[in-house]
């Protein structure tokens, strides 16, 4: 197995991923992680039009990574790949900003050996759906919690704890949520045998 | 002793036969007609009911006193209509005494009700408790 | 001292002005008529149950319509709904506490069989509620209309006095 | 807010008991377990527990493929199942770029809306049952009768309708469901007037119900609630109106918010929807256009280019989305369902603390929760 923090050979049809996990230098958050600007995903239907302008960016005033996202083709305006270090940073600056948080997702990409966890922001009265994403590596998933920030990341957290086992530091109650209070096993993982 | 009264005391001796029956009756009923053992799969049977969970620690514990001035004012009120009974019976009974009949009843039921004026004022009925030290 | 002929030609003579039964018979009329369900709607068949209990349905036509919150008061479960691994022991707490005589309705198909959440690596459904306790009446349907809720409570009264009340609609 | 300290410094402490508003409990309509810290009528603290109604929709995403999967749908939010599957196919038509005719994107405007109106109905029936009047369950669940007969001539069932498809919806509407409709429409107003002469203007549900349970736009925010709890703290927050999908931004219709934040403005909230619901269906009856109700060459076989994909419907209860991972494949990675009602009760615990019990009671019937929602 490789090690969890040496980019695995990217296979192209994965969405754009970010293998900064370990590496990234803990800076402030303004500073750029080492984020490979991976190209849009073109989409291979398509003859090869004339690539359309970037979407805006409604949140560049921020000095986070965002990138704008055509809302039509993706559901949602503009979404940023940080490191799991910084993912509370970016929810206090997101918290200001006047967004609240949809969700939490975790997804478990067995294939690299990573753990994607995906915040989900909307903002209650202007048109802004915000997406952040980081990887964590897959043997020893965690993250700290933004529960501090947004107490609705409580049960969220909690539920993807259930599904993937991703703890996450610093949670004031993470037994299993939807699971049986006793349940150790994680049903959401690709490995995971009935 | 002549017979009028131990008449009489025949027909109230009934009476509170006839009660005494109406309460044990069901039991015995229900005894004779109910099924001999209840089918139980996790033997929770006796358990008290707390919607099918657990029930987490004891409930003989200390409560606040709102219950307790509650049942008094029901208290106060079921004497109240206990006294009243009688005068059902006879109110009105004799013609020329039917002002006084009434105002006798008014009066005996307005006194009574000052208990859910105090009642009222002490803030019972708000379920307010009692504050020792204000709260900050 | 009568004869048993002679019973016999009196009873038969009174036939037609009283009417004797067993008393078993007889409680098992009442129980039939007045069966007190439990309310525990679990998922999308306890909508379909509070149909049945409204206006246009109405099981109270079958006596049926008290629908009783704490299980020592009711004396028939139906179960509407997903019963899951976690809730399992809520369920059979339930069926403890209530007083005999009881019966169950399973009502749909989850409660009958785990219904659409029955595959391959499911962890958390148990596949029907007859793994936790005797039912009487199964329901199929997901969920079942508000008729079939109440055909499901005749099959119950049929079982309990042996005659059914309504005559049966043949399928044409 | 009352703490644990407060009470107990109330010179003879009295000690807290933990109650079990369990799974089984008429008033959380589901299998919702609230464990509750009690001082006498006060609570304490009031923690849900979740999940003895998980049903795996999650994990059933990830071995079924998308066609498969529309069932599903319908069963999380069983009251307003429509929008659920409106959801999920409008992620994979947006993935697929489908174009879905304009005739069936209407037909899913007015199924929706008729949905919405059905949901809450049963949520004010279950409401008043839980403040303790019976009769308005009869009523509210006698005109949902109306639209369940008019929903079930075209979907087939009355609940748990799969009614859309990717590209498009099931079969096309017959003019006998379009007249049923104005019909209903016109029945559905003077009631509206009797509901409010009959429940919203009794003195003992405004006095049930005003200044009971205050939540303020601010921990609507931290704590995600959408629908109408954030709309009764002030917020006109709507996916029809924020994020307009399907033809939503044609009709015009008002998006009803009260400033009061307590549980008198949620209920409103819910009854003003219900008259710009049929407004809507009004003007989509109006506007319906000819053609047909299928997307032309819909693929038999879906295989969603990779990626993730996120689609936002306004459920009954708040906003609903789907994200749908998918690595090309015709299964996909990773579905996951954004539920409102899971962020709505969210904030119970901090919003129920040192309330009375039946006053907790009111404010859990006005978010107005569909357990499975919760657990999914």
């Amino acid at each position: 197995m490789t090690t969890p923090n040496e980019p695995q050979p990217k296979v192209d049809s994965l969405p754009p991923a970010n293998p900064a996990a370990a590496t990234a230098s803990a800076a402030a958050v303004s500073a750029k992680p080492v984020a490979v600007a991976s190209p849009q995903p073109t989409n291979p239907a398509q003859p090869l039009a004339p690539p359309a302008p970037p979407p805006p960016n409604p949140l560049a005033h921020l000095s986070l990574p965002f990138k704008g996202v055509d809302y039509k083709a993706k559901g949602y305006h503009c979404e940023a790949t940080v490191a799991p270090d910084q993912v509370v940073a970016v929810a206090e600056v997101l918290d200001k900003e006047g967004l609240s948080l949809d969700t939490i997702t975790g997804v478990d990409w067995m294939v690299e050996g990573q753990m994607e966890v995906v915040y989900d922001y909307f903002h209650p009265t202007k048109t802004l759906r915000v997406v952040v994403r980081t990887r964590i590596p897959r043997d020893n998933p965690e993250i700290a919690t933004i529960y501090k920030v947004f107490p609705g990341a409580n049960w969220h957290e909690r539920e993807t704890h259930d599904f993937f086992g991703i703890r996450f530091l610093g949670h004031p109650n993470l037994t299993p949520f939807l699971l049986p209070e006793d349940a150790t096993f994680h049903p959401l993982r690709k490995d995971y045998a009935a | 002793m002549d017979d009028v009264l131990s008449g009489d005391l025949i027909y109230v001796f009934a009476f509170c036969l006839g009660g005494l029956a109406f309460a044990v009756g069901p039991f015995v009923v229900v005894h004779l007609l109910s099924e001999r053992k209840t089918r139980n799969y996790a033997n929770k049977t006796d358990q008290y009911i707390e919607c099918g969970m657990e029930p987490i620690g004891d409930a003989w514990i200390r409560y606040s006193a709102v219950y307790y001035l509650y049942a008094l004012v029901f208290v106060a009120f079921a004497v109240d209509v206990l006294y009243l009974i009688p005068v059902a019976l006879v109110y009105n009974r004799v013609k020329e005494f039917v002002i006084r009949d009434f105002v006798e009843l008014v009066l005996f039921v307005g006194i009574l009700s000052l208990v859910i004026v105090y009642a009222w004022k002490k803030g019972i009925f708000e379920w307010k408790r009692r504050k020792a030290t204000p709260n900050s | 001292m009568e004869t048993p002929e002679s019973n016999a030609q009196l009873l038969s003579d009174c036939a037609p002005y009283v009417k004797f039964a067993k008393l078993d018979e007889l409680l098992a009329l009442g129980r039939a008529n007045s069966l007190w369900p439990l309310t525990f709607g679990l998922a999308c068949c306890a909508i379909e149950m509070m149909a049945a209990g409204a206006s246009r349905f109405d099981i109270s036509r079958f006596g049926a319509e008290v629908f009783r919150p704490s299980p020592r008061q009711a004396d028939l479960m139906i179960v509407a709904g997903t019963v899951n691994k976690k809730m399992a022991a809520a369920v059979k707490t339930l069926y403890d506490q209530m007083p005999e005589p009881k019966w169950v309705i399973a009502m749909g198909n989850c409660a009958i069989s785990g219904g659409p959440f029955v595959f391959p690596g499911q962890y958390a459904v148990v596949e029907g509620v007859d793994k936790l306790f005797p039912v009487d009446v199964f329901i199929p349907g997901c969920p079942p209309r508000p008729e079939a809720l109440i055909e499901g409570l005749l099959k119950l009264e049929e079982k309990l006095t042996g005659k059914r009340r309504w005559p049966t609609v043949k399928p044409e | 807010m009352i703490t644990k300290e407060a009470i107990m410094s109330n010179g003879a402490p009295s000690e807290t008991f933990t109650l079990n508003l369990g799974p089984q409990h008429p008033a959380t309509h589901g299998v919702l377990r609230v464990k509750m810290t009690m001082d006498g009528e006060y609570i304490v603290r009031a923690e849900p527990v979740c999940g003895y109604i998980h049903r795996m929709q999650e994990k059933m995403g990830e071995n079924r493929t998308y066609a498969q999967f529309l069932p599903n749908t319908s069963r999380i939010d069983y009251l307003s199942a429509m929008t659920y599957t409106h959801g999920f196919v409008g992620a994979v038509e947006r993935a697929l770029k489908l174009q879905v005719p304009p005739r069936a994107e209407y037909i899913r405007v007015i199924t929706s809306e008729m949905n919405r109106i059905s949901s809450h109905l049963v949520w004010w029936g279950a409401f008043l049952l839980d403040l303790g009047g019976f009769t308005p369950l009869l009523y509210a669940f006698d005109d949902r009768e109306k639209i369940l007969d008019l929903l079930e001539s075209i979907t087939g069932s009355r609940l748990t309708y799969s009614y859309f498809r990717i590209g498009g919806v099931y079969n096309d509407v017959d003019d006998q469901f379009l007249k049923g409709t104005r019909e209903f429409v016109a029945h559905m107003r003077p009631r509206l007037k009797m509901y409010r002469s009959l429940v919203t203007d009794n003195i003992i549900l405004r006095k049930r119900l005003i200044d009971i349970g205050p939540i303020s736009s601010e921990m609507c925010r931290k704590y995600g609630a959408t629908g109408p709890v954030i709309r009764g703290s002030g917020v006109p927050y709507d996916v029809r109106r924020v994020e307009p999908y399907s033809v939503y931004s044609e009709f015009d219709f008002v998006i009803p918010t009260f400033q009061e934040t307590d549980s008198m403005a949620r209920y409103l909230v819910r009854m003003e929807e219900i008259v710009q619901s049929l407004r809507i269906i009004e003007q989509a009856l109006d506007k319906l256009p000819a053609g047909p109700v299928m997307a032309e060459k819909v693929p038999r076989v879906l295989k969603l280019p990779a990626g993730d994909y996120c689609y936002a419907t306004e459920a009954a209860r708040g906003r609903f989305a789907v994200r749908i991972v998918s690595d090309g494949k015709e299964i996909p990675y990773r579905v996951k369902l954004r539920t409102p009602s899971l962020s709505n009760l969210s904030l119970f615990e901090e919003a129920s603390a040192g309330m009375l019990l039946p006053d907790a009671l009111a404010l859990m019937g006005s978010l107005d929760l569909v357990i499975p929602d919760i657990d999914r």
